[in-house]
């Protein structure tokens, strides 16, 4: 038994700290860290200085302009990103599209397109979930039908994230209706240019734009743009979702979130004293670190497990759940501890002497409304429940 | 043992319930609670002429309610449609000028708009924690979050004067106002008064505040009731038509007892009110009201993260009702001391 | 809206409370606030006082010796009888059966049972649950085979509460195996004397004896021993458990445990200080406390509706579920309120001097571990969340 | 990084398992629980006999471990078999023996059986606030609840000597032990010393005592782990065996989901109490073991209700083996410090 990190993997631990303290620009952290909202420019921007140290991708293979870093090696760097606010990295290029077309795509798509995830040449979004089709993923609709060497694509896409800011966007859709609904879908690269293609914003419980609708009439996608065989795209969605498994429990995040959240019970005055003096309030926030330690820990023991055997286990799923929850009750805390500061909306219109929340938690409600999507999302906590209770009862 | 609304009070309700299905639909009301100045004169006038405001006081009062019950019948039907009005902040303000013996003519007819400023940045929720100072007939202090603020025509402002807690009477005009809308739609204000020139209403007005807050409390706790009714409603429907592996999400056993126990805890926080509105004038008034916002803060929350959680992405959207339904039910509770606040009222009396 | 009782409600309430300072003894109501057991006599004897008041059957029709209570006034009873410690009324003769008989038996067998039941001569005993059917019932295996003038049972029933001191049993039996399981179920009478019934205790988690298991082998009943027509016992089963909601929420007993948790918190010293100075502890009181207050309402709420309209409604169903889930919360409390000195077993052995535990809560762990039944038995609170979504979703 | 255990320790966990298996069986286990004097003199020295008790010592004490990981390593195989023997007592007492300096001889080798004497009724849980005394040589003072004291050879007494918390030796014959049995199984006992004869083993052993808690409390936490994986295990086989409706009822998801959950909390119990096992002996420990004790307790209550409720009847037996791992991880809580206690102290360190 060691909790600790081997020499190497601190040198490296300590390289990142060295690497964020001088290139993540203050602008960004700051954004970050008050919980606004980032624009295209400043995701842009922190990939440049990422890719620029070779980082971007460094969890992908040398041969493809990675680093090839091991789980642990990702976990550290992307625990460190977050604990210094770095604006997350983009990652429906980067950790979706990438490791499939390294182990499902052609040479000639591997070539054409990796390199543009890189060099920020493409933004891509993903076309999974349908209006009828969200944890019941494979009750998707959207048809591409073959028309010589192209397919004809229309049907409905939704909650694609970041859509207004892609240029591209890879999708599920179904390609035969016989068989198991699994056994007739297809993974497909599009243009968002494309003619056909229509991107609407939804706006979100808080008010911001982050998620679209994306609607496909009749567009027209070369045959050339398939990832696999026809059919097989099931297979790749499965492999997707197995695969993404780093930051899962978000780990790093919550343990700023939580830092951020002392800092404002002491900042915060009740009754006469700080906040952070009230035994409930306090207790609250002793019951959320030590969930948040033992998700830590269990977060090291499935990376550890993953280094060995490559597999990360039912530990992804229990994560997936954990994490969130313990990320929500962190949101939640922040925003109580605002009390009547932080029901005003936009917070942010209130400043210098009329500003009501210490710096950083003017966005307290809005980040507490807004990550309730972090336990729908990706596979609601109540599918991870029925994948464990699969595991767990048969 | 009677749980029935008498025949005036389910008149007023249903009145008023007609009146808001016409001038607070879903849209018309996303429209008005999210933009300045975040009020709908003709909505407020609607509700004037409704006769709303006189039942929140007795018929000594000039009005023909002002107990406990008129004003949960009347919170109710404002929740279930999420009404954005201040009528909180009227309600309160009326008690106050009734208590003092001051005119309450303007404002039971709706032309004078009242505020109640009470918190400030470091001490919410604690009059009597305040800074805000009234001397040589002036005011000076900030109030913070002051709800209805934003289109009030006068502040009753608690300051200390000699030693006690006042109420003073400020003008709109007299005050510097910053006027913003709020995450679950509405609007407050900061109030900046600098040398503000105020009349005292009443000169030891703790008990006099206290007895409004609660009151406020109460109202917040039915408007909450009214909230979870509407949201289940909602929610309910959706369990039964959105389909999910090939049925309807109702069907699943999870789901179906998850909901049960939002169901449940409706009832309770129901059940809370009922209580509260009981109590209220008597002995029992202090810790029942502390019963009610707690409770209904708690269950508040729990219906607004769980009907989220259960309807998925949807819940999530500004389109869909649902998710404002989960705003309000959240913020309720950052109004008037949360469920922490009040339950550690509580264990003191325990 | 008026929540008080009515002048004759609360005259009647007056005239409990003078009758159980009088006439309920000390010895009996010691035993029932410090949690131990009751023996036979000790029931049997407040049976009596009851009966020489007329109150032991109060809820049954004048017509066979009762007063005809309303809903309200047996609250009232039951509630008072709660707070004043008085053990509680064997339900299986007076609340089961009698009421059935009512209904569904012949004259005969009401002339024959009902009064047996008042004086204390029968003491009836449940045979609904067997080993392969708790929750489902109605896959109940006992079989009854008609043998002229008899039945032959065979099976074996359990969870038979107080089995051991009763000297006559009613039993769903299965008389046909057609149709729909709950199609081909009898309602029996039996005497326990009979040849081939066998009465095994079933020792509890805490160590007492209150089930048991009662095995029937070619068990010989007369055919008058059956109520109603043969196949219709789940009409009457089903009957019965909609008919037995008074006292569901155990509101009484919770306010009284509620001030018994009160008294504790005060006597126990933690930190040098009372426990109850605790704020943690004594929130943890609050927060039962307000929810105890909410099913105190709901459940008057209930009995307004049902002396309006004579059916309970859903609330029968939240009311067992909020209700047992408080007097567990409060039993929980009281189990930690004691610290180390919970542990010891059986706490009485421990005395004078030597007492770890306030009067009257030397049992609490033991009460604690015991009163995890009453969200499982009657219908578990699962069972009754089925029922209730049934309603609700459809 | 590496989360496995080192061969040593493993080879140890696994002769204990089989040790256990063969005297510690469930009917035997529950005899000897419940029996005074809840003692198996057979089943203790199987335990010396493995070299058990050396495992609590390092190699500079006199035995081969002292580490957080082999506390663990141990416990959490006497949870999963729940073992009434003291061997938590016995741990505890090593502890302050090697730390005094002291013979550890007899007590490693299992002949002489220790007890910590440490609280007392009206303070529980806090050494230093107890109102036992040390004066000329002899104690004076009740001990309460003093796990192992059923069978102790000698208790370790904390007193107060010269207005410092001092630990001291007392021979058993030497008080007045009352034996009696836990409803979780097993034993202790009230220890009352009217002028005892006893020797100091250290003057200022405060932060000796606080360290041996600190042991104590991870042992808990690791044999509550090991009692969860058990009682999960059965509860897992009946929800996969048991009918009702016709279909094992681990196929309603309702249970399913509850089932997953326990499963969940169950790992982050182990997490934590790895986490607290590698931070023995750093700046970390306290904090580590609060949190460690805190959370393996109100997740070992959640485990003991749910599995009860989830299993129905059945669980509420005597002869069931579940109802037994339910006491013991309700009771686990009560022993040095429960959940509210450790969270408390948390609090005051966030």
């Amino acid at each position: 038994m060691d909790l600790s990190y081997s020499p190497e993997e601190q040198e490296f631990q300590d390289e990142v700290r060295a690497f964020l303290s001088e290139k993540l620009p203050g602008e960004l952290s700051n954004k970050v860290r008050r919980g606004q909202e980032l624009t295209k420019a400043d995701y842009e921007r922190w990939h440049a200085i990422l890719n620029a140290r070779g980082w971007l991708g460094g969890a992908w293979p040398k041969a493809y302009g990675g680093q090839g870093w091991s789980a642990i090696f990702q976990h550290i760097f992307e625990e460190e990103c977050a604990l210094a606010h770095a604006p997350r990295i983009v990652p429906f290029g980067l950790k979706m599209l990438g490791p499939v077309l390294m182990k499902f795509g052609t040479e000639a798509q591997r070539a054409e397109y990796l390199p543009r995830i890189l060099d920020g040449t493409d933004w891509w979004c993903q076309g999974y979930s349908e209006p009828g089709a969200g944890s019941d993923l494979a009750s998707l609709r959207t048809r591409a039908v073959r028309d010589g060497d192209h397919y004809i694509v229309n049907g409905q896409k939704t909650w694609t994230t970041l859509a207004q800011h892609a240029n591209r966007i890879f999708c599920l859709v179904r390609t035969s209706t016989e068989g198991k609904p699994q056994e007739g879908i297809s993974f497909l690269l599009m243009d968002l240019d494309s003619p056909g293609i229509e991107v609407r914003p939804i706006r979100l419980i808080e008010g911001g734009y982050e998620v679209n609708e994306v609607f496909l009439t009749d567009v027209r996608v070369p045959v050339g743009n398939l990832v696999g065989e026809e059919n097989t795209g099931w297979t790749i969605a499965k492999y997707l979702l197995g695969h993404e498994r780093s930051n899962i429990a978000m780990t790093g995040f919550s343990v700023a979130a939580l830092d951020g959240l002392k800092k404002l019970a002491r900042a915060v005055r009740r009754g006469g004293k700080p906040l952070i003096e009230n035994p409930l309030f306090a207790a609250r926030i002793a019951e959320v670190e030590m969930d948040l330690e033992a998700v830590r820990i269990t977060n090291l023991r499935m990376l550890a497990r993953a280094e060995k055997t490559g597999a990360p286990g039912p530990e992804a799923s229990m994560l997936k759940i954990k994490g969130t929850v313990v990320r929500q009750a962190l949101n939640d805390l922040a925003r109580q501890a605002l009390g009547p500061a932080a029901a005003p909306f936009p917070s942010e219109a209130l400043e210098g002497n009329l500003a009501l929340a210490p710096d950083g938690h003017a966005q307290a409600a809005a980040s507490y409304f807004n990550n309730r999507k972090i336990s729908i999302y990706g596979g609601s906590n109540e599918i991870q429940r029925n994948i464990l209770a699969k595991g767990m009862l048969g | 043992m009677n749980f029935e609304m008498s025949d005036d009070r389910r008149m007023l309700a249903d009145s008023l319930g007609r009146l808001l299905d016409d001038a607070c639909g879903f849209e018309h009301r996303t429209k008005v609670a999210y933009e300045a100045p975040w009020h709908d004169p003709a909505m407020w006038s609607g509700l004037a002429e409704l006769g709303l405001f006189h039942a929140f006081l007795s018929e000594d009062q000039g009005g023909f309610g002002g107990a406990g019950f008129d004003i949960t019948c009347v919170f109710e039907p404002l929740g279930r449609a999420l009404c954005p009005e201040p009528v909180l902040a009227q309600m309160m303000g009326l008690t106050l000028l009734a208590t003092a013996g001051a005119e309450t003519g303007p404002a039971l007819d709706g032309t004078e708009r009242l505020a109640l400023a009470v918190d400030e940045p470091d001490a919410p929720w604690e009059p009597e924690a305040g800074s805000t100072e009234f001397r040589g007939g002036k005011v000076t202090g900030r109030k913070s979050v002051v709800y209805g603020g934003h289109v009030a025509d006068r502040f009753l402002v608690a300051a200390l004067a000699d030693g006690k807690t006042a109420l003073v009477s400020v003008a709109a005009g007299d005050a510097s106002v910053t006027p913003y809308g709020m995450i679950d739609g509405g609007g407050a204000s900061e109030v900046v008064f600098e040398e503000a020139p105020g009349e005292v209403l009443i000169a030891d007005a703790g008990a006099a505040i206290a007895d409004a807050l609660d009151r406020g409390r109460l109202a917040l706790a039915a408007e909450a009731v009214g909230a979870m009714d509407a949201a289940l409603a909602l929610f309910t429907d959706y369990l039964k038509t959105r389909k999910q592996f090939g049925r309807p999400i109702g069907t699943f056993q999870a789901l179906q007892h998850r909901a049960v126990d939002l169901a449940i805890e409706t009832e309770q926080a129901r059940s809370i009110v009922i209580r509260a509105a009981a109590a209220m004038g008597t002995e029992a008034q202090g810790k029942a009201v502390a019963q009610a916002k707690a409770l209904t803060g708690k269950i508040a929350r729990l219906v607004a993260e769980e009907t989220i959680q259960m309807q998925g992405g949807v819940a999530m959207t500004w389109e869909y009702p649902s998710s404002h339904y989960a705003k309000r039910l959240t913020m309720i509770d950052h109004q008037l001391g949360d469920a922490m606040f009040h339950t550690e009222r509580l264990a003191k009396m325990v």
